[in-house]
């Protein structure tokens, strides 16, 4: 499998964040380049999903910033990033609870649903026209992520690792250019991880979407991830190829410990 | 078929009302006990009725008068409340039965001749307003002599606490005196700023336009304020026992309108006593009977009566009136003293006598002063100045009329 | 097993969710007194839903036992309230964290020790969590809503350490820690295992480290209980290995080249 | 300048007069995270049991002693209360644990209905007394500095420090004790909260029991002032700007709150009312609170809202 | 086995995204239409109409207007009473100050003036929350109270305050008779629903309910929250005041503002989540409970006490009446916390399932 890497995408600028006396991210800088999976770990609290934050527009840092695709930000708009094709899961799930599994995908892709909404109430023509062909859209995405079985059923009862799939599934109707995944395989047996690797490498592969994907399981990472970020308690402690980040002092001495 | 004439009894024993609403309530039950226990009914025809709990709601208030309206023989709704009143004001017209609203509703209703189905009868917050500043007036030492001198209405912010306000302002125009308008918000349990504003501007006079728990709530605060009591003079809504009892003392002096005497000593009260609590079929306590607001009822079911008895006089002895029927017998009463008498209602009311144009057929009422343990009268009968009145009934008629496109009535109409 | 003395039994219970939603289908299982028990299996499996049934914390998710029943030490438990079972020295901690979100994470700790009464034995206790997650200590004072994901795994695992327990219920304590830290976790479980005789029963995920550190292991698939075994035994059985140790064949595959099909499980069949 | 004093006092006391009603809500929020809509109809519960039983203790008794019938009718109120707080966990909340708060919302309701139904049921929808010897002629002070004087209500007064006294004393439960620390940890997850051994239910009486004492103390300063009838329960309506403004979980919160709002409220009645045909007040606290808001979402001294991914 | 949708496949997704996609539902509703429109009113008598039917229908427009907002965007309001005044009140002024304005574009007119205030009040939604952005509806609420009872001229200048409309026509057809404006609420009622109903299933609805249950996450998502809560005040704000304008002039015919109290706000929130929140169905369901139960109780409870020998006074029925009435409110919740619509939904299932249980 050959896939071409190519310029940065996403330039993080020395961001400095902190929250009263905690300091969860000081001068960090890395850059993401298109069509990579590049991998950010680091110890619990290192500052891994408040960097996800940050670009996401939900935290905004007090330092530095963050170049897209060339236009750089003091601090992003969560609605703007998702309009610029940043899509994202999230570690603490935060899905629509109260909605279908069908119903959070599809909300994945109301960024493109055009119609107003005196057409929406109708229901007329375009309308209808449109929310079928979305509907096409995420039907491949949920025969992608197989969970047919449970379109109809309100996210709030499934188990953790289907929530955690119907959560990708939402990031991914988004069609993003960049996705970003939180610990996307947190409570998942090995099976459940190989098929979830599978998603994340098959959109990559075919869709040539950039993916920045934090998570503890060191096999996967160092077995799909292109670079590496290591963070320690704020700091950016290591950068490179899994075998430079591998082999890295520093990096064993915080994260990895003896045993990989 | 059993010749019955049915009486709608809407009613609130509950709710933020219910002190006021139960008194009236039983009035009127227990004077229907008491004459078809000692008439027979009216020449003959039983009287029945039904309660309907409508809580003081408007809603509430449209459903019982829907569930009511269509029983056979239904003689005559009193809704008890402005808001319901307002609310059946349009459906009793279209459903032919009078609207009793005695000493409430609508003030320009007196006007028969474009309210064809209310009956305000024996007064309205106009002729309250009116008869209030005349009593003042005369305890200054003459109407003239209000000049310059500060009156506030503290009043239930609602329609009811509002109507007031067009006559004493006619009025405070005439004699010169100064009106403030101090609304207190439903259903006046906070009544602190009200009353900070009148230890601020220390009117001389303060008229209290309340109902239920307003007004012992007023009481409370003008003592805690230092207002003295004998200034205020309340409408007779605000003038019944539950209002100044609980306040005991601190109420002394108070002074409040009424239509009508209370105690137990009247002969129809006695009767009442007679018939039916000696019996055991009392509605409520036998040492309500006679108060203010019961006495009130007994007036109101008595005029309804009347009513249908005047109403057989015309249409057949002995029948069953239709709501038309009794609208007529409403419209042409004439109950002079001599009657009253008869009745057994000497001395508890004024005589009073309607026609098509006057729906309410009596305009005078007299103050009450609460002693510390019950009310004593401090006036005479007044009569509300027609002069004043007459012009803003037309006027307000008039508008009413405008407005829902309708015409006076004719004098054909009248006989009908 | 039947040598050993049983702490715990669960006998063929049903449990539905909701009054129509049948999820266990006679699940049956034993935790031997001072032994670690693991419970594995894919998502929606029912680990978790064993575990409330235990703790009786079924309730309030509105599912309720219909069938079969639960003892604690010879005791039938199904009508007791979770309180009760943390009096009797249970205590589960709880899968997704579910720590006090406006409580400080000290706050979290000490309310932990709610069925203490003993000021020196809480102390201690506190001493002892700390010392077991010294992250824990640096974040005492923060809320724990504003710790990271992981902050609040330990968070909710040392609050349970806090009453001083006879038997835990782990919910997927491996879940969002950092791989030192699982290690360290799964270190203090045996730890306590074996020096305060603590019996563990735990819901895990990384099967990895549940088989290498239990005594005995039951697999379950959708409500049902498909193998149980000694640890060892499980650790080396095909299937397992293939489908929960992704070292089917013997080789540790790499998760680049995972086959895009899969072999069905011969449970299923 | 003594009728500004005079409006100011009269706020303040006012306010402190929400507060003891915002008070229960706020207990009862913050140690199961249910906005108690029972409150309003629990002071009227309450202020109906006392005033009642302060009523008929002499009539059956014969005692003539106004002090000790109300310290027997005050203690007779209470024990009922608490029965009520048994019933209430023992046949609603214990079959809602982990529900929403609009579920328990409407639980609260139908208590609430409840509990009116059974309170005029049981003692009467008329007008009642309470009349725990407060004064009720008002003091002057400053007569020196101001021609008049400034107008005190002494009853406002006395419950006023009544008011403070129970704050001062619930504040220091909830912060000092470890049932207080139970008491929030419940508010925020009631699953959590079991699976660490906290008893639910006995929690949750002890809550409601305090909230009934506090509804039983605000019924009778009300009822005191007001004569116990069912409008009592609408006070609720008054105290929930208080509430909010201060912030559900604050204790100290509905103090502030309460002094806030009735200052604010006074304040514009007097002095703005006039201008735009009076009659304000309501809604201004309403404004009022919710400019606080718009400042601090979570109100004065409310916890943080917290929404993290 | 009656309710089974198994062999019922769907081969395109627009028939599998209608609004009933099971053949038995669809059978039920449009006999149910057939029987509301032609059946109800050969049978009902004038009572029923009046008291019972057509508050029915307006109330339960109204609880649908709330429930988008309560029930689909998570914002509690607790002024819908208020919006409900701004359509009758809004609507009142342009029937009678426009010469020969007809029925409907008044009703429209004052649902509009409605989304204007809705919107209005619906701007702290943007910064404040949950319990204490009731606080703001709340304000609403009161300043409409006060604004209609203060300011003559939304009241034509009656000196009482109260307003009164008549001569109402549609198409030149008179809404006088309880049949015709049973019609006229029953249309109207159906029509927003259907609208309603496609704008929840919709992407508006799913923004709106992506927003009630993570507000973070939507708007990580390229939801914009101001766009969505703005939209759910306004379109909620719509349909409550075309409602309130139905209140005031099909039912009432006349009113003052205590028609549209703080009560009747509270009374609409509770059907909601009576009913069930973010569910169509549930606002009817809990506005039946709501408004019916009471009266059903209150003539129930004396035949019932009769016939056990006991007269009961009016007094004691309303008061047994509110203790069963909140009796039924706890047991209802406690057997399905989500509401009626819930239960009934748990109910379906099972038929689904039967005869066998699970
Ligand atoms: N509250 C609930 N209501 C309805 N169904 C539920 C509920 N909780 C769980 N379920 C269902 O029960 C089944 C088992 O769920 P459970 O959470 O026990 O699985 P699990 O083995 O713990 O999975 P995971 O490893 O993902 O946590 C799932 O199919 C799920 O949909
Ligand atoms: N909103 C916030 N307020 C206060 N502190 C915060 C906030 N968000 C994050 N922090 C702190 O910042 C630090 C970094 O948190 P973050 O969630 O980014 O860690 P992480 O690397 O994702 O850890 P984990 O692997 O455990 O998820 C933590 O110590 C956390 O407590
Ligand atoms: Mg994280
Ligand atoms: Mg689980």
């Amino acid at each position: 499998m050959s896939k071409k890497i190519g310029d940065v995408i996403l330039d993080i600028n020395n961001i400095s964040l902190s929250f009263g006396g905690v300091k969860a991210l000081s001068d960090i800088s890395f850059n993401v380049r298109e069509h990579e999976i590049r991998a950010i770990i680091g110890p619990n609290g290192a500052g891994k999903s408040s960097m996800l934050n940050c670009i996401n527009g939900v935290y905004s840092p007090q330092q530095g910033s963050i170049t897209f695709r060339g236009q750089t930000f003091k601090h992003m708009n969560s609605h703007q990033v998702a309009v610029m094709g940043v899509a994202r899961t999230f570690q603490n799930l935060a899905l629509f609870k109260g909605m279908s599994v069908l119903d959070n995908i599809m909300s994945g892709r109301n960024l493109k649903i055009k119609s107003n909404l005196l057409l929406q109430a109708l229901r007329i023509g375009p309308a209808e026209k449109e929310e079928i062909k979305h509907r096409e859209a995420v039907e491949k995405i949920i025969d992608f992520l197989e969970i047919q079985a449970y379109r109809k059923t309100p996210v709030g009862q499934l188990p953790y690792g289907l929530q955690k799939r119907v959560d990708l599934g939402r990031a991914l109707a988004m069609e993003p250019q960049v996705l970003l995944l939180d610990e996307p395989m947190a409570g998942m047996n090995v099976e459940e991880k190989q098929d979830m690797c599978r998603f994340v490498l098959d959109v990559n592969d075919e869709f040539g979407t950039t993916v920045v994907l934090i998570e503890h399981d060191m096999g996967v990472v160092m077995d799909i991830s292109d670079r590496v970020v290591v963070l320690d308690y704020g700091k950016k402690i290591g950068d490179g190829t899994p075998d430079e980040v591998r082999n890295n002092e520093d990096v064993i001495k915080a994260y990895l410990g003896t045993s990989h | 078929q059993a010749k019955e004439q049915f009486f709608p009894l809407l009613s609130y024993r509950t709710g933020p009302y219910a002190p006021n609403g139960v008194p009236w309530a039983n009035g009127k039950q227990d004077y229907l006990k008491m004459v078809n226990a000692r008439d027979g009914g009216i020449n003959g025809v039983k009287l029945t009725y039904e309660e309907c709990e409508t809580g003081y709601a408007t809603d509430r208030g449209v459903e019982c008068y829907e569930r009511l309206k269509s029983r056979p023989g239904v003689a005559i709704f009193d809704p008890q409340a402005t808001g319901i009143t307002f609310a059946l004001t349009e459906k009793v017209a279209a459903d032919k039965v009078p609207l009793i609203t005695l000493g409430y509703g609508l003030s320009v209703a007196q006007d028969g001749q474009a309210f064809k189905w209310n009956f305000p009868l024996m007064g309205s917050y106009w002729t309250a307003a009116d008869i209030l500043i005349q009593h003042i007036g005369k305890k200054e030492g003459g109407l003239d002599k209000l000049k310059g001198k500060k009156i506030a209405l503290v009043y239930h912010d609602s329609p009811f606490g509002k109507e007031p306000i067009p006559l004493l302002q006619e009025r405070a125009k005439m004699q010169g005196f100064d009106l403030q308008l101090i609304p207190v918000t439903a259903p006046g349990v906070e009544q602190k700023s009200a009353w900070l504003q009148v230890r601020q501007s220390r009117p001389d006079y303060v008229l209290l336009w309340g109902w239920g728990v307003m007004n012992s709530t007023a009481l409370k605060e003008a003592q805690a304020t230092g207002y003295p009591r004998d200034k205020m003079y309340g409408v007779w809504w605000a003038g019944a026992e539950p209002d100044v009892k609980d306040v005991g003392e601190g109420a002394k002096g108070y002074n409040a309108l009424t239509l009508n005497t209370s105690g137990q000593q009247p002969k129809v009260i006695q009767d009442i006593l007679k018939y039916v609590h000696a019996k055991g079929q009392g509605t409520g306590p036998k040492d309500e009977v006679g108060s203010v607001l019961y006495t009130r009822g007994v007036i109101i079911q008595m005029l309804s009566n009347e009513a249908v008895r005047r109403a057989q006089e015309r249409f057949g002895k002995g029948k069953v009136m239709t709501g038309e029927q009794v609208r007529w017998g409403m419209e042409n009463l004439a109950l002079d003293q001599k009657r009253l008498d008869a009745l057994g209602f000497s001395g508890v009311m004024q005589p009073l006598s309607t026609s098509c144009a006057d729906h309410m057929g009596s305009t005078s009422a007299r103050v009450q002063t609460w002693d510390g343990s019950k009310w004593n009268f401090s006036s005479d009968f007044i009569q509300a100045d027609e002069q004043i009145l007459k012009p803003m009934i037309k006027a307000g008629a008039d508008k009413y009329l405008a407005d829902k496109k309708m015409t006076r009535r004719t004098a054909a109409d009248c006989q009908s | 097993m039947d040598t050993q003395k049983i702490v715990l039994s669960v006998n063929g219970i049903e449990v539905i969710y909701n009054h129509v939603i049948l999820v266990l289908k006679g699940v049956s299982l034993q935790v031997p007194q001072g032994k670690i028990v693991a419970i594995l299996g894919g998502n929606g499996a029912g680990k978790t839903t064993t575990l409330r049934a235990i703790s009786n914390l079924l309730q309030g998710e509105r599912g309720a036992v219909t069938k079969g029943s639960i003892e604690l030490r010879g005791e039938r438990i199904e009508n007791l309230s979770p309180a009760d079972l943390v009096q009797r020295g249970v205590v589960q901690v709880m899968e997704g964290r579910h720590c006090f979100a406006h409580l400080t994470i000290e706050e979290n700790l000490l309310t932990g020790a709610y069925t203490r009464k003993s000021k020196a034995e809480v102390a201690a206790n506190l001493e002892k969590v700390y010392a077991y997650f010294p992250r824990l200590k640096t974040r005492r004072t923060s809320q724990a809503a504003y710790t990271s994901g992981g902050e609040q795994q330990m968070c909710a695992i040392g609050r349970a350490l806090m009453a001083s327990p006879s038997m835990v219920l782990l919910d997927e304590p491996s879940m969002g820690l950092a791989p030192q830290i699982v290690e360290e976790v799964f270190n203090i479980v045996q730890d306590l295992n074996q020096k305060e005789k603590v019996t563990f029963l735990l819901a895990e995920q990384n099967t990895n480290m549940a088989l290498k550190y239990s005594d005995y292991g039951y697999i379950m698939e959708s409500g049902r209980v498909v193998m149980d075994g000694a640890a060892a035994d499980l650790a080396s059985n095909e299937d397992v290995k293939e489908f929960y140790l992704g070292v089917g064949g013997g080789e540790r595959k790499s998760f680049k080249d995972v086959k895009s099909y899969k072999r069905r499980k011969r449970w299923l069949a | 300048m003594a009728f500004f004093l005079e409006t100011l006092l009269g706020g303040l006391m006012a306010g402190m007069l929400y507060s003891l009603v915002a008070l229960g809500f706020v207990l009862i929020f913050k140690a199961s995270g249910v906005f108690n809509f029972a409150q309003g109809a629990m002071v009227l519960f309450a202020a109906l049991a006392m005033a009642r039983f302060s009523e008929w203790i002499p009539q059956w008794t014969g005692i003539s002693s106004l002090l000790l019938a109300n310290v027997a009718a005050f203690v007779i109120a209470g024990a009922i209360m608490f029965v009520v707080a048994w019933l209430i966990e023992f046949l609603v909340l214990r079959h809602l644990v982990n529900q929403e708060g609009a579920t328990l919302l409407m639980a609260t309701l139908g208590i609430a209905y409840f509990l009116e139904g059974l309170g005029q049921t049981l003692f009467g929808s008329s007008i009642y007394k309470i009349d725990i010897g407060m004064p009720k002629e008002p003091i002057f002070v400053l007569e020196s500095a101001f021609q008049g004087g400034v107008l005190i209500n002494k009853e406002d007064l006395y419950a006023a420090l009544i008011a403070a006294v129970l704050v001062a004393a619930l504040s220091v439960f909830f912060q000092k004790t470890a049932t207080g620390r139970a008491l929030r940890a419940v508010a925020d997850d009631h699953q959590a909260a079991q699976s660490i051994g906290i008893p639910l239910n006995r929690i949750w009486v002890i809550v409601w029991c305090v909230a009934g004492v506090v509804a039983l103390v605000a019924g009778m300063i009300w009822g005191s002032k007001l004569g116990v009838q069912f409008s009592l329960a609408t006070v609720a309506l008054r105290a929930l700007p208080v509430v909010i403004l201060g912030g559900l979980t604050s204790v100290p919160g509905a103090i502030i709150g309460g002094l806030i709002i009735g200052v604010g409220e006074k304040l514009s009645e007097v002095y703005l009312g006039p201008f735009v045909g009076g009659g304000i007040e309501i809604w201004f606290a309403y404004v009022l609170a919710l400019g606080f808001l718009l400042f601090r979402p979570q109100g004065l001294f409310g916890e943080k809202i917290i929404d993290r991914v | 086995m009656l309710y089974r949708e198994n062999g019922q496949f769907k081969t395109t997704y627009r028939a599998d995204q209608q609004i009933f996609p099971i053949l038995q539902d669809r059978i039920v509703v449009g006999l149910f239409l057939v029987f509301a429109f032609a059946a109800v009113p050969l049978l009902a008598s004038d009572y029923l109409f009046r008291a019972i039917l057509i508050p029915f229908l307006i109330i339960s427009l109204a609880a649908l207007g709330v429930n988008i907002l309560v029930g689909y965007c998570g914002q509690i309001s607790l002024g819908s009473g208020a919006f409900m005044a701004v359509g009758a009140y809004g609507a009142y002024n342009f029937f009678v100050r426009v010469p020969n304005m007809p029925l409907i574009p008044a009703l429209i007119l004052g649902g509009l003036c409605a989304t204007f205030f809705g919107i209005l009040f619906g701007l702290p939604s943007l910064r404040v929350k949950g319990l204490y952005l009731a606080v703001a509806t709340l304000a609403a609420q009161f300043f409409s109270d006060w604004m209609f009872l203060r300011i003559k001229w939304f009241t034509n200048d009656s000196p009482s305050g109260s307003v009164s409309v008549a001569d109402l026509q549609v198409f030149g057809l008179p809404i006088d008779s309880a049949q015709s404006k049973y019609w006229l609420c029953l249309s109207i009622l159906v029509v927003i629903a259907l609208l309603a109903k496609n704008l929840v299933r919709g992407a508006i609805g799913r923004e709106w309910m992506a927003i009630r249950d993570m507000d973070v996450a939507a708007a990580v998502i390229g939801i914009r929250p101001m766009y969505a809560k703005l939209s759910a005040f306004a379109v909620s704000s719509f349909i409550i005041g075309v409602a309130g304008a139905l209140w005031g002039f099909v039912h009432l015919g006349s009113w003052e503002p205590a028609a549209f109290s703080v009560e009747f706000s509270f009374r609409l929130l509770f059907m909601v989540i009576i009913g069930g929140l973010g569910s169509i169905l549930g606002g009817f369901l809990g506005a039946a409970f709501i408004t019916i139960l009471p009266i059903v109780l209150s003539q129930a409870l004396p035949a019932l006490t009769r016939l056990f020998g006991y007269e009961m006074g009016t007094a004691g029925v309303s008061h047994a009446e509110l203790m069963i009435f909140g009796g039924l409110i706890v047991w209802f919740l406690i057997v399905e916390p989500h509401g009626l619509a819930k239960l009934w939904a748990v109910a379906k299932q099972k038929l689904r399932l039967w005869p066998f249980p699970h």
